[in-house]
C-alpha cells in the first residue's frame, strides 16, 4: 500500500536532512501512529505521500506507484485517493462548513442528490451538523478541525492521513475522533496519524513508528509511544 | 490509478458546469472588495481606451469630409471648342480617379471671382462678358486626395485639345493628406499602446485578485481538484467581471458622449466646414469592441494570472 | 489583575451564547489554567481580554481598568502588557524567526543593542536559536508554535495568555515550554494557560478553571483537569 | 496603564523612522509581486495622463500660436492727413487691448494684393500709383482675440478723423476663439477625468495589495503595535512606489516624446501655421506633475486603503 524506500529529504537550507534513509512499508488496512518530537520530520513524511514535495533520494510508492514518477496532472488523481487532515486546519474561507465538506465530493463529480445526502452523515459523525451553515472564522479551533476531518473521510479515501487531529482537542473529542478513524480503519481504509497524544498512542494499542531527527528509530507493533524508551 | 483518474475526471467534467456557475456567482457575491476592485479597472482602463476611440474615429471622419471637398481645377484656353470642350469632359467622366465634373464658364467664374473679391469688388467693375478676361474650367472632386497628381497628368494630356492649366492647392493637399497619415498612424500607436495598458491594468487585478486567494487555490489542490476544476470559476468569473465592466464603461461614455454632443448641438467650431460621425454608428461600434475586449481580457487575464498560483 | 464581573458574550448567528454569565478574579502573579471541550468558551474569555470582541453584558477589568471602556487608540498599549500565543500559530510569514520575535521589541521602541541581546535568548529558551533566519513556512508546526512563545515573553509581560501553546508540541518539548512558563510565572508574570493536555494539568497542581457550553462549572484551586468529574 | 502607554508611544517614535525605512525596503524587497503590480499600475496610469498632458499643452500653444497671428485691419479713408494719421497711430499704440500696429500705405496695399491674386494678376495690370483704388490702412495685432469687437469699437471713435472702416475675419475668429474655449474645457475636463481614473486605479492596486496582507496586520495589532506604526510602512512604501512609477513613466514618455519629434522633424502637418511647444518646457512641467502626483497618490492612496484594515 504505503512503501518508502531509503527516502532521504534535505529542504536546500539545512545542513541535516529532514528524513534520513527511512525505509518502511504499511500494508492496506493498517492503522498507524507516527510519532516524535518536533522537528523529527513526521510532517515531511506526509508531505512525501502527498507529492507536495518530492524525496532527495529514494522512492515512495503508493499502490505500487511511484509516487515521484506522476505527472502533474496525475497528482491530483492521487490525492483523491487520500483523505488528508492538516496540521494548520485548512479551509476555504469564503465556504460554510457545509460548502467546504461538499467542494471534496463535488471534485470528483458526486451528484447533488449523493451529495446532499452524505455531507450531513459526516458533519454528524464529528459532531458539528448544528454548525452546518457557518463560516470558518465563526467556529471555534477544535470545530475547525473537525470539519477538516469530515471534509477528509467523505469519499471513503483508500488512505487516511492526519496530522495531529487532535492536537486542538479536549481529551474526550480526542477519543471519540479517534474511535472515528477506528470505525473508518475497520472498513477498510489504511490510516495514518501523527500525534504527539501519548494518552491515546498508549491506549489504543496499534503500531507505531517513531521518527528521532528524521531516522526510524522505532517501528513497533506493539504500540507504545516509544521514543522516550 | 491512471484508469481510476480518467473515469473521474470525467465524470467531474460533466458536472462541473454547473458548480462552477454556482462557485462563481457565489465568488464574486462574497469577495466583492475584489471583484469591485476587477470590475472598475476593467471600467476604466475600457473608459480611457474608449475616449481615444472616439476621438479617433471622429479625426478620421473630419479629415475625410475634408478631403472629399477638395477641389481640382482644369482651366481651359480662352478660344476652345465645344467640341473640345465634349472630348476632354467625356475623358474626364470615364476616369475611375474622378468622383464628380463640373463646368463653370467665363460668365460664372468672374460672378464667382466678383463675390468672392467681396470689399474689393469695385475693382473689376471695368469688365463685362464681352471683355471678361476669366478663362472657363472644369471643377473636379477626386476619389482620393493621393491621385491629385495623377489627374493632373491626365488633363494636361489635352493641352493640344484646350486644356490651359491645371490647378490645385498643392501645398495645402500635400499637407492634408501627410497630415492624415500622422493622424492615423498616431491613433493606431496610441490605441495600442493604450489596449497593451488597460490589458496589463486589468491582468495585474485579477493577478492580485488570485494572489489574495492563494491559500485558497492551495486548499483546493490538496483536496485533489485538478487544475481545470480550480481555474474554471477564475475563468468565468474573470470574464464575467470583463463583461460587465464593458457594459458600464460603455454606458458611460454613451451617456457622457450624447449629452456633450447636445452641448455642442452640432456645432464643431472647427475652422473647418465638416461634420462628425455619426453617434449611433460610433456607439455600435464602441460595444461590440467593448464585449469582446472586456470579456477576452478577463478570461485571458485570468488564465495567465492563476497559472502561477497551481504549482502546489 | 483579571476580573470579570457577569460576563456574558452571544456571537450573533448563535442561539446560546458562548459564555454565559462568568464572574472571577485572578491575581497578580497567578498561574492559571482554563480548560473545557471543544466549543466551550474558551477562546472567547481570551479575545475578551484582548479586546478583540466585547461583552456583551458585564465587564472585564485588566489592572481595574474597564477595558470595554478603553477607546480604539489605547488598545495597542493594553495589548502590549499582555503576552499572547494564539492557537493557529500567527507569524509575519515576511520577517525571518529572528524579526518576528524583535518585531515585538521594536513596536515598543527598544534600541538595536537591547534587541540584539535579548532576541538571541528568547529564541535559545525555546530551543530555537539555530533557525533563527529561517522563514515560518520553512519550519514544522511545533517550531512555529515555540517562534510564538518566544515572541510572546520577549518584553517581560505583566500577563501572559496562551491559547493551547502545547498542542502541536510532542511531550517533552510541551513540559519544556510548561517550565518556560512556569519560570516566567516565578519572576511575577500572570500566566494564563488554555490547555486540553490532561497530563500537564494534573501534574502542574495549579488552579484550574473549567468552562462547559460557556458556564464557569468549576474552579479548583487544587488542580485536576475536572470536567469530567 | 495611560501614562505607560503614552511614555512608550513617545520612545517608539523616536526609533520608528529607522526601522520604518528598513522595513519598507525589505517588503517591498519581498511582496514584489504586489510591488511589481503598484508601480506598473502607477507608470500605467501616468503614461495615459502624461499622453493627455503633452497634447493638451501643444492644442494650447498651437492655438495661442495661431491665436497670435489673427489681424484686424483699420482703413483710412482715401484723403486722410498727416495728423490724422498720428492721432490715430497714437491712440491705438496706447491702448493696452493691442499688441502692435503696422502702417500699410496704399502702395503697399496693391502691391500685396496683385501678389495675392497670382493668376488673375493681369486684372490688376490698369491700376498705378495714380488711380490706385485700394486704401491705406493699420494692421492691428491684438492681444487677445476675445477684444477684437472691441478694438473695432476703439477704431471706428475715429471716424471723423479718417477711419472708412475696420475689417477682421470676423466668423474665423469667432470660430477659433469657441474652438479654443471648447479645446480648453475639454482637455480639463478629459484630465479631470483621467486623474480620477487613475487616482482611483492605483487606489486600487494598493488595497488589493493591502488585502493580500491583511493577515499580517492583523498580526502586527495583536502583538501591540498602534496603528500609526503599522501604518507608516506602507505610507512610505505607497510613496516611494508612486515615486518610481512617476520616474519610470516619464522616462518612457520623455524618450517616446523626443523619438515622435525626430521623426515629424518639426514638421507638424498641420494645415495652419503653427509650431509646437518646447519639448524642453513640456518635459519639465511633465517631471514636476508626475513627481508631485506619483508621490501623493501612493501616499493618500496607501492611507485610503490600509484604513479598512486597521479595525482589529
Ligand atoms: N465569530 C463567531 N461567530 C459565531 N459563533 C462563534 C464565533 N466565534 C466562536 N463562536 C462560537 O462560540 C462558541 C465558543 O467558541 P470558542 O472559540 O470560544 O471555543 P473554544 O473553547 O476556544 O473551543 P476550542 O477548544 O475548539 O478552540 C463555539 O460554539 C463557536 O462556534
Ligand atoms: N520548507 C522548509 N525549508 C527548510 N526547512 C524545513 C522546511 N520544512 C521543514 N523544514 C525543517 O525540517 C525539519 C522537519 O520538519 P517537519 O515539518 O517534518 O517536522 P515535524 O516532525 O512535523 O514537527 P512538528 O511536530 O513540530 O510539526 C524541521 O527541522 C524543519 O525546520
Ligand atoms: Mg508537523
Ligand atoms: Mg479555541
Amino acid at each position: 500500500m504505503i512503501e518508502f524506500k531509503n527516502v532521504t529529504k534535505g529542504y536546500d537550507k539545512n545542513k541535516s536532512n529532514a528524513l534520513k534513509n527511512v525505509s518502511l512499508f504499511i500494508d492496506k488496512g493498517e492503522f498507524v501512529f507516527l510519532v516524535g518530537r518536533s522537528g523529527a520530520g513526521k510532517s515531511t513524511f506526509i508531505k512525501l505521500l502527498l507529492r507536495e514535495i518530492e524525496a532527495t533520494e529514494g522512492s515512495v510508492y503508493i499502490n505500487n506507484f511511484n509516487v515521484s514518477k506522476l505527472s502533474k496532472k496525475e497528482i491530483p488523481f492521487l490525492r483523491r485517493k487520500m483523505g488528508i487532515v492538516f496540521q494548520d486546519f485548512r479551509l476555504l474561507e469564503n465556504k460554510s462548513v457545509y460548502e467546504n465538506v461538499a467542494y471534496a465530493m463535488e471534485i470528483i463529480g458526486k451528484s447533488e442528490k449523493q451529495i446532499q445526502k452524505r455531507v450531513p452523515l459526516a458533519l454528524d459523525m464529528v459532531g458539528l451538523s448544528h454548525r452546518m451553515n457557518h463560516y470558518p472564522h465563526e467556529l471555534s479551533g477544535g470545530e475547525q478541525q473537525r470539519v477538516v476531518i469530515a471534509r477528509a473521510i467523505i469519499n471513503n479515501p483508500s488512505i487516511l492521513i492526519c496530522d495531529e487531529p487532535t492536537g486542538n482537542l479536549d481529551p474526550e473529542t480526542s477519543y471519540e475522533i479517534i474511535s472515528i478513524l477506528e470505525e473508518i480503519n475497520r472498513r477498510g481504509t489504511t490510516v495514518v496519524v501523527v500525534t504527539h497524544d501519548r494518552e491515546i498512542v498508549d491506549t489504543m494499542k496499534k503500531r507505531v513508528l517513531t521518527l528521532e531527527d528524521g531516522i526510524l528509530k522505532v517501528d513497533d507493533a506493539t504500540g507504545r509511544y516509544g521514543y522516550e524508551v | 490509478m491512471r484508469q481510476a483518474g480518467t473515469a473521474m475526471k470525467f465524470s467531474s467534467i460533466k458536472t462541473m458546469p454547473k458548480n462552477v456557475v454556482r462557485d462563481t456567482m457565489k465568488s464574486i457575491e462574497r469577495n466583492n472588495l475584489m471583484s469591485a476592485a476587477s470590475v472598475l479597472s476593467v471600467i476604466a482602463a475600457l473608459i480611457i481606451l474608449g475616449i481615444f476611440l472616439i476621438l479617433t474615429i471622429n479625426v478620421q471622419e473630419v479629415t475625410k469630409d475634408v478631403e472629399s471637398k477638395l477641389e481640382l481645377k482644369i482651366f481651359l484656353q480662352s478660344d476652345f471648342t465645344d467640341t473640345q470642350k465634349e472630348t476632354i469632359e467625356q475623358a474626364l467622366e470615364k476616369s475611375d480617379l474622378i468622383e464628380n465634373v463640373t463646368f463653370e464658364s467665363a460668365e460664372e467664374a468672374l460672378e464667382k471671382f466678383t463675390v468672392s473679391l467681396e470689399d474689393y469688388a469695385p475693382l473689376l467693375s471695368g469688365y463685362n462678358s464681352e471683355n471678361n478676361p476669366m478663362p472657363a474650367s472644369f471643377v473636379v472632386r477626386v476619389t482620393d486626395p493621393n491621385d491629385m497628381e495623377e489627374v493632373q497628368t491626365l488633363a494636361m494630356s489635352f493641352e493640344d485639345q484646350g486644356v490651359e492649366y491645371v490647378r490645385y492647392g498643392q501645398e495645402y493637399v500635400e499637407a492634408l493628406v501627410s497630415f492624415n497619415k500622422f493622424t492615423n498612424t498616431l491613433s493606431i500607436v496610441v490605441l495600442v499602446v493604450l489596449s497593451m495598458i488597460s490589458i496589463f491594468i486589468i491582468y495585474n487585478t485579477i493577478k492580485l485578485t488570485v494572489f489574495a486567494r492563494r491559500r485558497e487555490i492551495g486548499i483546493m489542490k490538496y483536496v485533489g481538484a485538478t487544475n481545470a476544476y480550480i481555474r474554471a470559476p477564475f475563468i468565468l468569473e474573470g470574464t464575467l467581471l470583463g463583461l460587465m465592466g464593458a457594459i458600464v464603461a460603455f454606458l458611460i461614455i454613451r451617456i457622457t458622449y450624447y449629452y456633450i454632443l447636445g452641448l455642442v448641438g452640432g456645432n464643431l467650431f472647427l475652422p473647418v466646414d465638416a461634420s462628425l460621425a455619426s453617434p449611433d454608428a460610433v456607439m455600435g461600434q464602441l460595444i461590440f469592441f467593448f464585449l469582446l475586449y472586456g470579456g477576452f481580457i478577463g478570461a485571458v487575464g485570468s488564465v495567465f494570472a492563476i497559472r502561477k498560483f497551481l504549482d502546489v
